[in-house]
């Protein structure tokens, strides 16, 4: 099984979760996010205190995905977060070991 | 843009007929200036020609002093915080210093071009005094610490309808917000100010055209709420949705803030129904508590609505509800009574709750934060529904030698429907100007990353 | 159930301790009605039998007037925001909403419910004059623009008493807060209003019962205060803890809002306090100064509790120190002087902090926001306080003839005891009937996901 | 601190010249107390020796009465929520806390020491007349509740002036907020209420030493603002920087907090100025007029500088320019024309936020949120501007017989100078006094933490 | 060593913490999340704008651990979190390279 | 490629970033998160009721980085981060199978 990491655009959260739900994917954790890259953040002046905020709001997705369906949700992760424009973000595929449903106790890809 | 033509051609249309409906009651006395029942004269107009009323020396009243600089000040509350607090909490986290900022800087503007022109030009004399006043008072030349405005220093007068000169303005930002350029909207609001606030405002109130009719108009219901909920109209539909309309959340902020703008606007409101009287008097009475109870019917009309559509009344709903009621109000809360307010709020707030839903829905344009819905709608069925209502059957206080229900309420359809031609228009070629000029839309690289930043350097909430 | 009737049971019999002691210092005297005194008439009882004051037709004064339309508004604002906002900032941000919308609708319908048959049982006479005024005045009929009670409009009178009628009922929003059903709360407010409500308000301002003790109760120290704080612990008791309470941690969501809505109360009830007076005159600012010095008072009683008790004054502690101050001295402060009135604060904080922290803890109900440790105990406090501090040798204004300290803490005892003992039986009963009836708490898995999106579909905050 | 003592040096030196200066204009008369201008004798004075008028038996104005009460109360909502707010949302969020508390309780305090001694000694007559009054008055002892003041209950004026005394203690709380303890607050603010404000205020308003010069301070630009600037500035010299000052974000928290609190400052202020006239009368209307549209020029004056220098009006730039329009048409509201005021307001705006961004970052201490540079800025401003703008020529109400514009100037230069040095230097010594004894800053650990949790306990936001 | 990320319902997150101290855990993360999976969510009107509401809020802990106690860990957190009803949400378990603390430089086992 | 997890103190986090930025990371993902660990919390008291709040703000850094990288990152964070006080955090590095940059859809070292 793999554990899936996407770094996305915030207004791109609906887009990727409804095409992941039609490939299969059931279940998402979403964390609000501070991203540092490529993309500049902006300048912000409070009576003469300037702060360089060069951080952007993001959305991370986590996604624990069978091995099978792991690089269709690459994929499709790609493909509905793309706007072509920097900051588009970043998905990162690590291996998972075990998963587990507290609800069933029940393991492997039918706990996902 | 063609649709915008053929939205605001209905509104006309729809005016129109208001006005030409009347005709079939007044006959041909539309333009009759020589019509002398100006029932308005009683509330405002006695006041500007100081002059004429030598005979009786006016005094300062001290108590109605004191009513009507509090009075003052609570319009202030409306529009800061309250009117901000009440759409900026709407609005997503991104937009929310934008909105405040829009309510906060039209706001003082107009403030300051009322004491250089604006008084003047609505409530002096003016060569054209059908339509605007006359420059004599510009930069309140004439007006000293001494000048009396019936039984208030004209001082007061002056700073009292400084307050709704800059409030009307200010609502309008509910129908443009998240997606409006902050100078353009500066100098569309200026000229707005200028070329329609300022003339119905002396049509209305001021001894012009309007007030000739016979028009009952206590507190603003065409003046503010019509004025302002038309504009907003032209303005959302000539901008277009805000991007990702209808697909995206884009659920309140935060809801708390405008329960206390809400809840601000509730009580200052008393200032703009009751400081209409300019005197702490018997009709006070009358205003005040008209005013409470149709503020709290229009919430028990909103949520009996929402809960009959959908099993569960909403904090926005409430609240919408009583501005609804509120609004309502605001033109007849001198002539009916105190069940008659309770009709009307309850009555004035289930239509507006119709056109925030099924109209808007309808018809499709994005009033960013319902000012049509709310003011314009509720406005129109005060400003009409107060012809019936004040009948003495119902509670009123009745109608003037000579007048009649129907007469009554052709007068006040003709004063709407004119009242919205009137601001449609202009408000439209407005539009139309500043856009190509100065330009009115944000980048919709800004509007995504939200206008707190990209206009005004500055983030709402850190930790 | 058992340990609710114990609960009440130990209150009730509290109550007829303090009636049976005034027995001893007043004799036999206890339901006479002959008994002349009517200290309460000055305040207000002279403006329903308006018709007796023929002799010297009443006028309208402006000031008088001006002053009591701003009192109104000042209670208005004490509700929506003030109260709304003292209370949702201490819950939890999943019930946020739910709090403002009870306070809100609370407020509203029953504004409307005064104008239709409130006002009426409250302060008009009728056959049970004793004990509940007359219908004779339902709908506001018989109450015209022309109507001048005491030296104010008699719309601006039934508006200022609206806002109290509106207020008492929302105040006990804080006792079942997190927990409560939308819709049994409405019909439990409802008959509240009419069968406890408007009864100890007839009795104490209407010329009935209570006043013909010669009862002190200036501004609503029983009639809203200890009436309020003792209906919130019937209901908290009923309706039992909050899921997870004593276990999960439930801190305040919003200590800002909290500290807001303090400090409108604070402003709002010189509306309520100094309104009470009815008039801007030399009592009137008695009355201002002893609100004042009471309420900040009261800040440092209850922080010096907590600083000795625990090393550190706490925001939530200064503002219910203030409130608590208020509540104590309303029923006081036209007969204090000025350090009475601090005394009283101070004192009456003191006890709430141990009100809400030890006795709380040892009864072990759940009465969310402590309406019974604040309303109730600092409302008893300066209830009876009042009788001893407004001695001459403390600053006081003195004894009416015939009347010594003794006497008048008796007669204060016993109004305190009656009230409790009214509100408590008859809101247990309401209770009992609403909740078998339409229901009253919500179901366990509502209330995990928070009132705001189960009963109201909506979320306080979205980014 | 050697750099601390320079800076103090700086201030002392820039005051001597400014006193210096004016004694060029008006020889040396410095502190002749026989000059009989006490133009402050008009809106203040004659309160205090009410029994000097018994020839013309003082009544109480119904009017003037109400106008009063609420006056008071407006200044009471400036300071909580207003002010509280207002610095609140400028702070982190884990300070938001103590900021809230340290206005809340220093206002409340205040409130008290008042009562007890702050009244006497501001407003009696005293063996040492020109510096500071006696203590006939301590514990209010001798006011009664038949007393009158001019035309208003005495009780109403002590208590309008107590909001004033607890208002400017808490204005100082913006120099050292994030870093200091709270105790040692508290302590230093008692003494400083004592040794500054007090003699201040006499000498100014109480016919102390500069009401005697003919200085104009119609509603406390040197009692108040410079006043609580000045202090606040010793204090942040004295204390230090904040933690991370400079290096790490100190963005405000809550924006839409501090638009809330200046809105309610701009609305209170109408309390301040217009209740400084002590009457609803026409000077109150000029007063009205004038605050009203300084606040607002002082937006439009602030945003313009903004907008030139980055590109972007902020909505923090538009609510600090309404406070310095504010501070600035303060002592000059009732002497200058409404174009004079909008002239003020904006100029002073504009040199407010030059000394908040350029002077600040030059000398380089931390005052947290910019006291003195808005309001000890603006107030010198206003203070000395008024002296130019009351020439009829810029439609004010012109010189006393005798005075001219240069002598005013010097006049008001002196009283400026004076209150600087008084204060800087006193505020000096009762800073090192606390700091030693009872200790002013918290450990860098607590200040790491935040003071929410480490004074107080507490934390303002949870979900 | 094991890194073990668990999403729970956020009343459950006292109790968990809880058992894991018992257990011996030392350190946990943790944070607040918005989980989309079987469980529903709710709609939202606001004035006509009808949004469907498909998260719900969660919380997530994340715990390193020794090789020996994940097992440990992994029951703990599913007999604690559990309620028997939708939404009680997941564990899973990876491989963890290395540990450091911060303060002391310690690694491996002794860091955790 | 090694997926590296730290938490550290807030007011850390500006100093990181920079020491990071210095030896040539280009990309963080940045969450507010409560920790508990051996640092100790507050109490917190409501009127009476006594709340102990054990965890505290902490924020947690997510880096992906080139094998080679990696140490020298650890390294960095360690010197960056550290106070020597209690509570100064934990890094944690895992092994992370695939990147791939949204954008371009690059994958491997060419997509951190
Ligand atoms: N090496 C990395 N490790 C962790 N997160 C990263 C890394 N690189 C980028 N990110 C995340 O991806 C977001 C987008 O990256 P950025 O470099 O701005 O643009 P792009 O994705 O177009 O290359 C960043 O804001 C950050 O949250
Ligand atoms: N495949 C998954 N990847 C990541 N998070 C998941 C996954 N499946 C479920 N979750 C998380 O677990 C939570 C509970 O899952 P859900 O399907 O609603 O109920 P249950 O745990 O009872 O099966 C979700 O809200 C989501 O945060
Ligand atoms: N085993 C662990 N798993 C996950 N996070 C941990 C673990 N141990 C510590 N942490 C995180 O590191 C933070 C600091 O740990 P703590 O034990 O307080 O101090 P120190 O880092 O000095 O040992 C904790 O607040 C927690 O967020």
């Amino acid at each position: 099984m793999k554990f899936i990491t996407a770094v996305i655009k915030p207004f791109k959260l609906d887009e990727v979760r409804e095409a992941l739900s039609e490939i299969g994917v059931q279940g998402i954790t979403v964390t609000e996010v501070k991203g540092f890259g490529r993309q500049k953040g902006h300048t912000e002046l409070y009576r003469g205190a300037e702060y360089v905020i060069d951080f952007l709001p993001k959305v991370k997705l986590e996604v624990a995905v069978s091995e099978k369906l792991a690089k269709k949700v690459v994929e499709t992760i790609t493909k509905s977060a793309l706007t072509g424009k920097i900051g588009d973000g970043k998905i990162f595929v690590m291996d998972l070991d075990q998963v587990q449903r507290i609800r069933t106790g029940e393991t492997g890809d039918d706990a996902l | 843009m063609k649709k915008l033509f053929s939205k605001l051609g209905m509104v006309g249309l729809l005016s129109f007929l208001l006005i030409g409906f009347s005709q079939v009651g007044m006959s041909n006395e539309v333009f009759d200036l020589s019509n002398g029942t100006m029932l308005l004269a009683d509330n405002h107009a006695e006041i500007v020609p100081a002059v004429e009323a030598v005979e009786q020396a006016p005094t300062l009243d001290t108590g109605d002093t004191a009513w009507m600089i509090i009075a003052t000040i609570l319009v202030i509350v409306m529009a800061i915080p309250g009117l901000a607090l009440f759409y900026g909490g709407l609005v997503r986290s991104k937009n929310m210093l934008s909105v405040l900022m829009q309510v906060f800087v039209t706001f003082s503007l107009m403030s300051v071009l009322w004491v250089i022109y604006g008084y003047s030009l609505a409530f002096t004399e003016g060569p054209y005094n059908n339509w605007i006043g006359g420059l004599g008072a510009a930069f309140l030349g004439g007006v000293s610490g001494d000048s009396i405005s019936g039984t208030i220093p004209e001082y007061v007068f002056v700073t009292f309808q400084l307050t709704f000169a800059a409030l009307t303005p200010a609502l309008i930002v509910g129908g443009f917000a998240e997606r409006i350029k902050f100078p353009g909207m500066l100098v569309f609001l200026t000229l707005w100010l200028t070329t329609v606030y300022l003339p119905i405002c002396h049509m209305v109130w001021g001894g012009g055209l309007i007030s000739s009719w016979g028009a009952i108009d206590f507190a603003g219901g065409t003046v503010v709420h019509i004025n302002a909920g038309v504009a907003a109209l032209v303005l959302a539909i000539g901008l277009g949705k805000r991007l990702g309309y209808g697909k995206e959340v884009m659920a309140p902020h935060n809801m708390p803030m405008t329960m206390i703008g809400a809840s601000l606007l509730w009580a200052g409101w008393f200032g703009f129904n009751v400081g209409s009287e300019l005197a702490a008097d018997s009709t006070a009475g009358l205003v005040m508590i008209n005013t409470q109870v149709a503020a709290a019917a229009g919430v028990l009309g909103w949520i009996t609505m929402e809960w009959m559509a959908r099993g569960k009344p909403s904090m926005l709903g409430g609240a919408s509800g009583a501005i609804s009621g509120l609004v309502a109000i605001t033109p007849a809360c001198a002539v009916v009574g105190p069940m008659g307010a309770i009709a009307l709020g309850f009555l004035a707030s289930m239509i507006a709750y119709w056109a925030c839903t099924s109209l808007k829905k309808s018809l499709g344009y994005d009033d960013s934060l319902d000012v049509f819905g709310i003011h314009g709608v509720a406005g129109i069925v005060g400003a009409v529904g107060l012809a019936i209502l004040m009948a003495p059957k119902f509670g009123g206080v009745g109608y003037d030698e000579g007048v009649t229900m129907m007469s009554q309420f052709m007068v006040q359809a003709k004063s709407v429907g004119f009242t919205i031609i009137w601001c449609g228009v202009i408000s439209f070629i407005l539009f139309k100007i500043v856009d190509v000029t100065v330009g009115l839309r944000v980048s919709e690289e800004d509007e995504r990353a939200g206008l707190d930043t990209t206009s005004h350097g500055e983030t709402a909430y850190h930790s």
